[in-house]
């Protein structure tokens, strides 16, 4: 197996079990972590295609992708805080205000 | 690589020998005492026997400490700090790994240290380490904003980030551009076969000796040292991170923070005070400058690099002691509001007058 | 269709309407607090320059023409997005009946707000919705509707929480917003298929379309509208949103906002493929229903009436996918009067209590029916109106609402076809609204208006300003002011000469027995319980009761009557009668029981055992959510792919 | 030896991710996420990508990773228990996510890279400063303009400068 396609599944692994994360974990810290992973998946095939290329595109488009990752966990986390200092919990399912007692 | 590892290790584990001393005696004759003075010759190998008592000591775990990450923080500590050291150049022909953006990894290298920190802290489960922990990682992040920006000011001078070439830059090894004194080339001064400390950075540009001001409070904070100590304040927080610690594993955190200090002293003289070249200018016949760098190739052209890099180096770190033992411990609130409020505008206003100087001078 | 120039045209008219509510929502900005009492005043004189104004336009040239007129908003990829008017006697309607709403609103709004805090921003706000409204009732173009679609919906969020301080106020605001931002999702979803396969956004280019995706783009469209007039399974909203202030409830939730849903759908019916109208027949006739059902078991009077407002927004939904687009469309336009005029009523007697209690000490929930009573004769003028708009609700002849119900049940009865077909079932869910929504109204009115009196206390009529409005909207239930084109005026006379077809006066006359029968039941049912028990649910005791009565009644006085004419012989079968009797009443009661009961009961078990499967993939959470996203995502791209 | 560095990074991003999704300590999960994101650092520097590299170290490891982290120890009240978590949908995640997996690979045709001459040359960093300068200083600009909302938006949301009294 060449090493793109090595790489390549590596970054197919990666966005899977980020949405995997995304999914399973009961806890909006490790649902940021799994975002986390998607965008580094992204990252990873970027780097890997430009690899062959004569410019630097694919450099570049990771590297807005790591700024708006940044901003992205910085609001995030900052979100998820201000929750927490509401409702005393960082589970996304027990934030259920709204939702109708039966 | 690995002739780095063979000078690097042995230089460190000296230099902290010394440095500990040096740290004892220069606050006892700042307070007017003797300091050690028992072992060995005038307290010599003093710091020998305390290390010598450190490994001895049995290697303690707390019970309700999250054991596999209390073992490896220090190690997560120290690694990366002396990753660090990996990318200085030491002298013009000797750069273990040499890579265009090394001052750029120097930066990413430090802000790494905050994580064993923080590992440290949170696998001590202990409210004093967890306080040191919030702490260390508070301010290591905010000034790394004006450590940032200083560096930046140098690179908008040197156009490059790579060490070397930054070093080359400030002495008479200087090949396709030309020196000109404060960087001012309407003068005609042309320094470019003078130099010795009129090329240095700081000189071929003064508003950078600001900047190196500025530089020098972040690195101590960085390496949080005194007035910055907070993380491990002693008198509030017992010894903040490392409250749980002892022994070996203690040593090689007080290894790491040594070190620390040697790599931003390291870093700043490489940035701004003429990295490995000579301090004497050359004048006229009378060429100094040349004697005391040794011709490229000969054994003394390392030597003399080495020599005058380390000796500047080990200034700076005294400047750091003589700090400590000088200023007292300021409170969290002054530290951020310093860095936030002070050190980042005045460093952003610093790197405009620099790009300004750099473009129209 | 024409199209003409800007300024020979009604088209400035046009703008003009659209701008004075924008102009009276701007106007809160600059009114201060201290000068509070102008915010009134301004903007009620600018919605009646406003309701002249739109006069001018609906009166101005032939009323059947459609009018157009367009500039280019913007381009993208070579397809242009215009922004514009379209006005056609759909829209030309619909542009009368939100000014005069409105405008009424404002002036009945003066009264009721008096004295409340957020005056200025309680008026820049109707006036931002009203503005919303016109503004979707006059576009163009579907991404234009969709801006005021959204417009109408944040200026209903803002004024169903108006009164934030109560924290039910505000989660009745959020939860209405949330929700419409469900169907906002699918409104937005078919847009997007639009312009994919039908490369214009256009409301007059749409029907010429003919693509696979044409369903697609129906049902996501149409779940827009599930949410905006709180259909089945996106209605709980609405009876939450009475949380606002009642003149906001009168404009938004029964007469403007929840129709633009069954506005839009009459606006791009000819898309609809069939597929798309059994899901719309369906989907309305089960709202009808359940909402004509829930009004039967609510107490306060807000929630009957907005229960009653989610069935008769179901019964034109169910119009509209069962072939009857017309009635269902002056259905809409008399609604909105009578159920207005309704909700301003119920504001009139709210209004009303709530000044009598001002002073007393004992705190008394003045929405409540159970509350309520003996109200004739304290409020003649608002009983009048009550009475009046309620018969037009129940669809009494004489009353708008008995025209527009008969259309659509005549229709439907067309559609349904003599054979027997699923579509019979969805005309007896009309049928069991047509006999339901008396018996409510009934309830309603025999609880606030008959009995006696709940409270020993000073209760006056409200003043002038507010009962003008009411008089004015009771006025059109009862006249056949909103039947303004001429098919309209059609149907009015063929409400006197039953000409249109055989079934139509039969139809007439089966729906005014229906009629008959709800009114004698709720008589009955609603007189003899005392006014304050609890009732759970409605059963079909009543008739069972009624039964009973009268045989036993007839039964004991021929046994009487036998027993003075010879004891001896017919004893015996006398008493055989009476065992006969008991025994049938056993069996009756048994029957009673088991049967009646265990149907009913099963029926409500079902149902919620359905509602919870289909509950738990809504369960709130958002990762599942994002899981099925995902999901459809992943069959998405096989379909595609593979 | 680089082959050999490349596939090392390569199993160990493999195992640390392995970590997170059996782990369920979050703590455990955001030290395993940092050896994640390190070797993805180390073999973006193995692909000619050495100032994506620093800077996944710099942004990512000194700057997201401390924030997740200080995140983890803020929702955990300092020096309780360790924070641990539930998990849910396990069933339906794992066949959606191997779905998505399977999906992608099977569209995937193989490939080999070719280093193209250009891309080893030596100064990475003026070609891309140039570039951010020149061919992408509208994104640039605009980027710094997020971050800059970002850090007063999150700045702001975190404060707590009012007493709230909703309650």
């Amino acid at each position: 197996m060449a090493k793109s396609d090595i790489l390549f599944y590596l970054a197919t692994f990666l966005f899977c079990s980020g949405l995997l994360i995304t999914f399973t974990k009961q806890n909006a810290i490790m649902i940021l972590v799994g975002i986390e992973l998607m965008l580094n998946a992204a990252n990873l095939n970027l780097v890997v295609f430009n690899y062959q290329k004569q410019n630097l595109d694919g450099q570049l488009f990771a590297l807005f992708i790591i700024l708006v990752a940044v901003c992205e966990a910085a609001v995030g986390i900052a979100i998820i805080l201000k929750t927490y200092h509401f409702y005393h919990t960082s589970v996304p399912d027990q934030i259920n205000e709204l939702k109708e007692k039966f | 690589m690995i002739s780095t590892l063979f000078f690097i290790l042995p230089l460190l584990l000296f230099y902290t020998v010394i440095v500990v001393y040096a740290e004892r005696k220069i606050s006892a004759f700042m307070q007017d005492r003797l300091g050690p003075m028992e072992v060995g010759y005038y307290g010599l190998l003093q710091t020998v026997a305390d290390l010598l008592k450190l490994i001895q000591k049995e290697d303690i775990l707390p019970a309700a400490a999250d054991k596999k990450l209390f073992k490896i923080a220090p190690l997560l500590i120290f690694v990366p700090i002396f990753l660090g050291f990996s990318v200085l150049p030491l002298s013009p022909a000797w750069q273990s790994s040499p890579f265009s953006s090394a001052l750029f990894f120097l930066l990413a290298v430090i802000s790494l240290d905050v994580i064993g920190i923080i590992v440290a802290g949170w696998a001590s489960n202990n409210k004093y380490s967890m306080l040191g922990t919030v702490r260390s990682a508070a301010q290591i992040i905010s000034y790394e904003i004006p450590l940032g920006l200083s560096v930046l000011c140098v690179c908008v001078l040197s156009q490059s980030l790579d060490l070397q070439e930054i070093s080359v830059q400030q002495g008479i090894l200087v090949k396709d551009q030309a020196n000109h004194l404060f960087g001012i080339s309407a003068w005609g001064v042309d320094t470019t076969l003078t130099g010795g400390f009129i090329t240095w950075n700081v000189f071929r540009m003064p508003v950078l000796f600001f900047v190196w001001i500025i530089f020098f409070i972040a690195s101590l904070a960085e390496s949080n040292r005194a007035p910055f100590d907070l993380p491990e304040a002693e008198s509030e927080l017992v010894a903040g991170f490392q409250t749980e610690y002892s022994g070996s594993r203690w040593a090689i955190i007080m290894l790491a923070e040594y070190a620390m200090m040697l790599l931003v002293s390291f870093i700043g003289v490489i940035l701004f005070w003429g990295s490995w070249n000579t301090p004497l200018p050359n004048m006229g016949s009378f060429t100094l400058a040349d004697w005391t760098t040794g011709s490229p190739g000969s054994i003394s052209f390392q030597v003399w690099g080495i020599f005058w890099l380390v000796s500047k180096t080990l200034f700076t770190v005294a400047l750091q002691i003589w700090v400590r033992w000088t200023y007292p411990r300021t409170r969290l609130d002054q530290l951020t509001s310093l860095s936030w409020k002070f050190l980042t505008p005045v460093a952003l206003l610093l790197l405009i007058i620099c790009s300004l100087w750099k473009l129209l001078l | 269709m024409t199209e003409t120039s800007f300024l020979s045209s009604p088209f400035l008219l046009a703008l003009i309407t659209l701008s004075l509510p924008l102009l009276s929502a701007c106007l809160g900005f600059f009114i201060k607090e201290k000068v509070a009492w102008l915010s009134p005043l301004l903007s009620s004189l600018l919605m009646l320059i406003t309701f002249i104004i739109s006069l001018m336009v609906i009166f101005q040239g032939d009323l059947n023409t459609v009018r157009i007129f367009t500039i280019d908003w913007f381009t993208l990829d070579n397809r242009t997005v215009t922004i514009g008017f379209l006005l056609d006697p759909i829209s030309l309607s619909m542009i009368g009946v939100v000014t005069l709403i409105s405008l009424l609103v404002h002036l009945y709004s003066i009264g009721y707000m008096t004295d409340h805090k957020g005056l200025v921003r309680y008026f820049s706000q109707l006036g931002l919705f009203t503005f919303a409204m016109l503004g979707l009732v006059m576009s163009s173009n579907l991404l234009l509707t969709f801006c005021f679609w959204d417009l109408v919906g944040f200026s209903s969020y803002r004024l169903i929480g108006h009164w934030y301080e109560k924290p039910k106020a505000a989660h009745a605001a959020t939860k209405a917003f949330i929700i419409n931002k469900v169907g906002d999702l699918g409104f937005l979803i078919g847009l997007m298929i639009f312009w994919s396969i039908a490369e214009s956004l256009e409301i007059t280019s749409l029907t010429q379309i003919n693509s696979p995706w044409l369903t697609a783009a129906g049902i996501c469209i149409f779940i827009g509208v599930l949410a905006k007039s709180a259909q089945f399974p996106l209605f709980n909203w609405l009876p939450d949103a009475m949380e606002g202030p009642t003149p906001v409830s009168a404009l938004i939730h029964a007469a403007t906002m929840v129709a633009a849903g069954v506005f839009l759908l009459i606006r791009i019916e000819p898309v609809f493929t069939p597929e798309c109208l059994v899901l719309i027949s369906i989907v309305g006739a089960s709202t009808t229903v359940i909402g004509a059902w829930g009004a039967l078991v609510q107490f306060d009077i807000k929630r009957i009436l907005a229960y009653s407002t989610i069935s008769q927004l179901g019964f034109m939904i169910m119009a509209i996918g069962s072939g009857a687009a017309e009635g269902g469309f002056l259905h809409l336009l008399h609604h909105a009067f009578f159920k207005a005029g309704l909700f301003l009523g119920a504001g009139s007697i709210i209004h009303a209590m709530h000044q009598a209690n001002l002073t007393s000490t004992n705190e008394i929930d003045v929405q409540d029916i159970r509350n309520l009573g003996g109200l004739r004769k304290k409020m003649p003028i608002t009983f009048i109106v009550f009475i009046i708009c309620a018969g037009a609700l129940a669809g009494l002849p004489f009353t708008t609402g008995f025209l527009s119900k008969e259309l659509i049940l005549s229709d439907m009865t067309v559609w349904a076809g003599s054979a027997f077909s699923w579509r019979w079932l969805i005309l007896s869910g009309a049928w069991l609204t047509i006999f339901l929504t008396p018996l409510y109204t009934f309830r309603l009115i025999w609880f606030v208006f008959f009995g006696n009196p709940k409270q020993e206390n000073n209760l006056v009529e409200v003043p002038v300003i507010m009962r003008v409005p009411v008089l004015i909207l009771a006025l059109g239930a009862i006249t056949f002011l909103p039947a303004s084109s001429s098919w309209q005026f059609a149907s009015i006379i063929s409400l006197v000469l039953p000409v249109a077809n055989n079934t139509h006066g039969l139809i007439s006359i089966l729906s005014l027995v229906t009629i008959l029968i709800a009114l004698l039941v709720g008589f009955y049912r609603f007189r003899a319980k005392a006014l304050n028990t609890l009732q759970s649910a409605f059963g079909p005791y009543a008739f069972l009761d009624l039964l009973n009565s009268y045989v036993i009644r007839f039964t004991f006085f021929l046994s009487s009557l036998a027993l003075t004419f010879d004891k001896k012989w017919i004893d015996k079968f006398i008493h055989g009668l009476a065992y006969f009797q008991v025994a049938v009443a056993h069996m009756v009661s048994w029957a009673d029981s088991r049967i009646v009961d265990r149907a009913v009961n099963g029926v409500s078990y079902s149902a919620h055992g359905f509602g919870g499967l289909t509950r738990s993939l809504v369960n709130g959470k958002i990762q599942s959510y994002l899981l099925w996203a995902v999901a459809g995502l992943v069959i998405f791209i096989v379909w595609i792919l593979y | 030896m680089q082959e050999f560095v490349l596939y090392l990074f390569i199993v160990a991003s493999v195992v640390s991710i392995l970590i997170i999704i059996l782990n369920r300590n979050v703590f455990y999960a955001a030290l395993a996420l940092l050896v994640c994101l390190i070797s993805l650092a180390g073999i973006y520097a193995l692909l000619n990508a050495e100032f994506l590299a620093i800077t996944q170290l710099l942004i990512y490891v000194g700057g997201v990773m401390v924030l997740i982290i200080f995140g983890i120890m803020l929702t955990n009240r300092i020096s309780g228990k360790p924070l641990y978590v539930k998990s849910q949908n396990w069933i339906a995640g794992i066949s959606i996510s191997v779905g998505l997996c399977a999906m992608i690979v099977y569209a995937y045709t193989p490939m080999t890279l070719q280093t193209s001459s250009a891309n080893t040359a030596e100064n990475h960093i003026q070609q891309i400063g140039k570039e951010l300068m020149s061919t992408y200083a509208a994104p640039f600009e605009l980027s710094g303009i997020l971050l800059l909302v970002c850090l007063v938006g999150a700045a702001l949301t975190a404060s707590s400068f009012k007493k709230n009294t909703h309650g």
